[in-house]
């Protein structure tokens, strides 16, 4: 049997397999070790980081909806100092490539963590994430508005030269628009989507079940969305695309990759099925070989024939 | 850490209780400890698409087999409720770190209503021939009692005592005067055992009871309960508060550092 | 027992109940008269009309995703002509209050269709389509941009007395934006949501399984998007609300109305199951009886406090 | 209309097959008619959300159960196979027009693959005794053929003849060659009998037996399949496109107006 060409360049971003893991759902890459070795994953992307830690916002921080989730975890992370210097040494033994995630409330928080990261180490990108529904100020605000979304892209791209991901938020307009001015900052990557900003009411206690009140919406449930996202991204801007939002099975992943995707990203899917991600390695190398691919990134793309 | 597991048994304990025992036959048992949970998949497709957290109330070794408790709470237990004999369920687990287990002195059980659950297989390891085991137990009423396994604590021939706020079983009220009694007649016996506290129940009674064990200067270890999504540590959904060394806030996530905290540690209605 | 007033009143619109359905899930409200007397329900809203009859999408119009469903009719219908000529008779037999969706292509669109329809019939109301995601121009272009919005509804406004429904998209950054937009317009309540833009592709033909590619989402899945914005809206704006988006038992219902709907709208959910409006009806009854709520306008809002 | 059908047998036809047969118990069966078809709800939850629409294949009046035949074909299917006998199922219908049910003459049945299971039911209804009726019947291969239901032809003592892709039974090819040939035949021997046709099986071969059918000059009614969403004329999901009597394009609601509609006014791979 023919062996299938798994590996993806997306820029400056070399991966074994196109399969990641998202930010938020995947800890800090040690939670889901008791499963199955990370390294057999074409990365994975940690916790927003800021550079000050955060508590992040009191619990009830989850609430279920129908084939979805909603979390205001609020940005909890040990810090940018504490990152460095605890968790970094632990992710190099991981063997697979690292993207952190990076969340900041003006400019200057971007560039600081943009500084910061070390350009040889095991990360290798770094993901803009300018779409976070969960904190008051900042995040999703900096990814709603084109001009400031350009504006975190080109500050952060003078302080590395990693390659940088702009993760985009799905609560817009015009996601094309978002893609486009991310591009002009100076983003490699574009990945999306973020979550969905949702509510959901106790109605015995007649409170919103979220301490937050709102809070982001992710799982098979917004699927469709981040889908249609993704197909038209690809068909407004040149940048390689991680896609995700409610992936779950290797038919999913294909799905992505046909709208333009040149990785998928697995998030909330981890959490019912800790083996999803290695699932849809598998699936998606099954299905290039059924259909007589020899490389997994010749699918990119071919529903916008 | 995921496996099918065989149900054996699923059955509702006392009709119109909506209490059910299930029984699991698989790999979670071999390494079970008291005061850890499973990870329930409830569904067959994305709806519901949260696992449920069940604590481990019974765990047999040597048969590979562990017994949950559960009460029909919403839609996913209902579900669960439906799973027949021979199917499998899909589980995670055993998860969270579970209880200390005293080797010498006394060990005082609180429970509130169903937090009785996972004490049952703290009950079950014990030494008791080395330990001396009471059991302080408050509930709404007596069906609830009865339902939730109160024969349970008769078969095993323990020292008990239960409160119930209808006043239809044991002393009328909360289990908070149930403990104040109970460590009034014991300071009164003077007796110079060492005593270690387990609580296990909803978070005002855990809150009060813990307030009390710690204003008598007796360690308390209680079992807490959070929302969860991943169940291993990775999202960080579950999170309690605890005063740290420092004594700055941190947060703990109930799934991986807990469910099982120390009573101190943990700073009750946190926010922020 | 204790008679709870479910009676409603919206601005102008008087409602036996505040349960409705939704357009172009209930035809012309004669197809669930097989299940139930379609006069049980507070109100009925029709498939949205355009001046000229439509042929609408070519099929596939319909594709299922987690807990949601995605929909391409296009708009579909028979005119105005039609709509005036041979289905209203039909309807003022129905003896509950009718809501007629308008979805028009230009300004002059609505001005016709609002001028067009009676003021003296059994047309309670006019529901303003600023928000169809299925058809190529206008539709939703209006409801996306609040200058056009506010100016689709001044002009409506000018044709007709009836109460007019500004129903909003959810594919926008800013839903309080829209519904501002709206209320200067002049109109009298606001319903949301219309669909989220979404796709799905077919992994075996490699090709979207729209034939219009993109289509609306609807159902369990957006509840909580749609329950967020109903939320947003009743804190933003002093206007009613009919809440849709998902409802499928009476406690969605109950959450919507705690968010500050003072109707709810049943779509989606129809098709599953044909009683749910009537199930929903008796559920908002019961749950008032039980919290000792005399008429269930009181719960409206709860949330907020 | 809207019924809960008890679940009487629901078993694989044959083993590795993928196609199954229900049997349903309850209030369908009394008004349900040849060519109508149920739609069913596959989950218990909200996904799968939608229901599916399935044929019914066979009426029992007198002992009110409707026999349907399903192939797994994806989620929904899968589902349904799981449920268990002595289950309730959630069934909308019976819904749509269903076939004309002809008094004299002969009537051909057109069958593509699994497109023969809404036909049994007309097999059932017609009038032997005054009219004759013919199955061509064109598969994939043999097994399918079997585990479609071939024995009940040969039960039924039916003149049919079958034609498969892989030349595993009978003649070789597609059923329009079996069509064409059965035509030319039947020409030769001069029949003087009136001709209704009825066709159901996947599109591609519906459009071809239609042309035969016209251009021969035979009534031919076929019924089509869609996607639904209601199942009963509400949302225009299922449409088809039909050449109305002026020559205007008009869509017509598979699931209410069909699923049966005259060949002649079908206008197939309609676009716009
Ligand atoms: C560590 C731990 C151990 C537990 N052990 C037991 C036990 O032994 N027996 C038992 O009956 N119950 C136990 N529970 C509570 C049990 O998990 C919930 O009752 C159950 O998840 C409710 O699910 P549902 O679908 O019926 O309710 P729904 O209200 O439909 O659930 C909606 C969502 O909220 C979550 N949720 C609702 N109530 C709770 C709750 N009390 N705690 C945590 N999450 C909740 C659900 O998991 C789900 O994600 C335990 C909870 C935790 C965290
Ligand atoms: C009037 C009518 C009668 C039918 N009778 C039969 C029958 O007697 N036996 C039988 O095996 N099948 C029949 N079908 C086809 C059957 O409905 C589909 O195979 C089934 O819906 C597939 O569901 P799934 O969940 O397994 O597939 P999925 O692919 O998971 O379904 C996804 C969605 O697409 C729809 N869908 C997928 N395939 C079809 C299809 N071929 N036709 C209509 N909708 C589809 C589903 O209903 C669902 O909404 C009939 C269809 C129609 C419209
Ligand atoms: C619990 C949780 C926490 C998350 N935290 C972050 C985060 O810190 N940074 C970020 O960019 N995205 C975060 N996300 C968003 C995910 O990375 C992902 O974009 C989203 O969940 C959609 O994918 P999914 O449906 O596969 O989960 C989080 C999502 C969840 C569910
Ligand atoms: C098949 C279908 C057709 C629809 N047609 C219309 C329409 O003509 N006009 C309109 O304003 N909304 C239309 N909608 C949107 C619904 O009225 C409603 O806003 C949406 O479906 C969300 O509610 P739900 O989740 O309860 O279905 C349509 C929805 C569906 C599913
Ligand atoms: S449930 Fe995810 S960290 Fe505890
Ligand atoms: S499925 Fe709704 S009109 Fe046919």
């Amino acid at each position: 049997m023919q062996k299938v060409d798994l590996s993806t360049q997306l820029a400056g971003l070399k991966l074994k397999n196109p399969v990641l893991t998202s930010s938020g759902t995947y800890g800090f890459g040690e939670e889901y070790g008791a499963f199955y070795d990370p390294g057999f994953l074409g990365g994975i992307t940690v916790k927003g980081i800021t550079p000050k830690a955060r508590l992040g916002n009191p619990v009830p921080r989850l609430a279920e909806t129908p084939s979805g989730m909603l979390n205001a975890v609020g940005l909890e992370n040990p810090g940018l100092e504490v990152f460095l210097n605890a968790y970094l040494p632990r992710l190099e033994a991981l063997k697979t490539a690292v993207i952190v995630n990076i969340s900041g409330f003006s400019l200057d928080d971007y560039a600081l963590m943009a500084e910061a990261m070390p350009e040889e180490s095991c990360i290798a990108a770094l993901e803009v994430n300018i779409s976070c529904p969960n904190i008051k100020d900042g995040g999703m605000a900096f990814g709603t508005d084109p001009r400031s979304a350009e504006e975190v892209l080109r500050v952060t791209r003078k302080h590395t030269k990693l390659p940088l991901i702009a993760k985009l938020s799905p609560n817009v307009t015009d996601i094309t628009a978002l893609a486009k001015a991310v591009a002009n900052g100076g983003a490699d990557i574009i990945s999306l989507i973020n979550t969905l900003l949702g509510m959901r009411i106790d109605i015995t206690s007649q409170k919103p079940i979220l301490a937050n009140t709102m809070g982001g919406l992710s799982g098979p449930a917004v699927l469709p969305v981040a889908l249609r996202m993704v197909y038209q991204v690809y068909a407004a801007v040149k940048l390689p695309i991680i896609g995700m939002g409610g992936i779950s099975s290797w038919q999913d992943a294909v799905e992505f990759m046909l709208a333009g995707a040149s990785a998928v990203s697995v998030g909330t899917a981890n959490f019912v099925n800790p083996l999803a991600p290695l699932e849809i390695i598998e699936g998606l190398e099954e299905y290039c070989r059924q259909h007589g691919y020899a490389a997994v990134r010749e699918i990119v793309g071919l529903a916008h024939r | 850490m995921l496996s099918a597991e065989k149900v054996v048994a699923n059955q509702i304990v006392v009709p119109g209780s909506g209490i059910y025992k299930l029984v699991l036959e698989g790999e979670v048992a071999a390494t079970a400890r008291p005061g850890q949970f499973v990870h329930l998949q409830v569904g067959l497709a994305t709806d519901p698409l949260l696992r449920r957290p069940v604590s481990i109330a019974g765990i047999d070794r040597e048969r590979g087999i562990v017994t949950l408790f559960y009460r029909v709470a919403g839609r996913g237990t209902a579900l669960l409720a439906g799973v027949g004999e021979q199917e499998t369920l899909s589980v995670i687990g055993p998860l969270g770190n579970g209880f200390t287990l005293p080797q010498a002195g006394e060990l005082l059980l609180l429970a509130g209503g169903i937090g009785i659950f996972p004490l049952f297989s703290l009950m079950d390891a014990v030494d008791r021939s080395k330990v001396k085991v009471k059991v302080l137990w408050g509930a709404e009423n007596r069906q609830l009692l009865e339902a939730a396994g109160r024969q349970r604590l008769v078969d095993l021939a323990l020292d008990y005592e239960v409160s119930t706020i209808d006043g239809s079983m044991g002393q009328p009220g909360l289990i908070t005067n149930l403990l104040e009694s109970y460590l009034r007649k014991r300071s009164l016996e003077s007796t110079q055992q060492r005593i270690s506290t387990v609580a296990c129940g909803p978070p005002v009674m855990l809150k009060a009871v813990t307030e009390i064990c710690l204003r008598e200067g007796l360690p308390v270890e209680v079992s807490l309960e959070e929302r969860m999504a991943c169940g291993v540590g990775a999202c960080r959904g579950c999170v309690c508060t605890v005063r740290a060394a420092g004594g700055t806030l941190e947060r703990r996530r109930v799934c991986k550092d807990g469910p099982v905290f120390k009573g101190r540690e943990v700073v009750w209605d946190a926010e922020g």
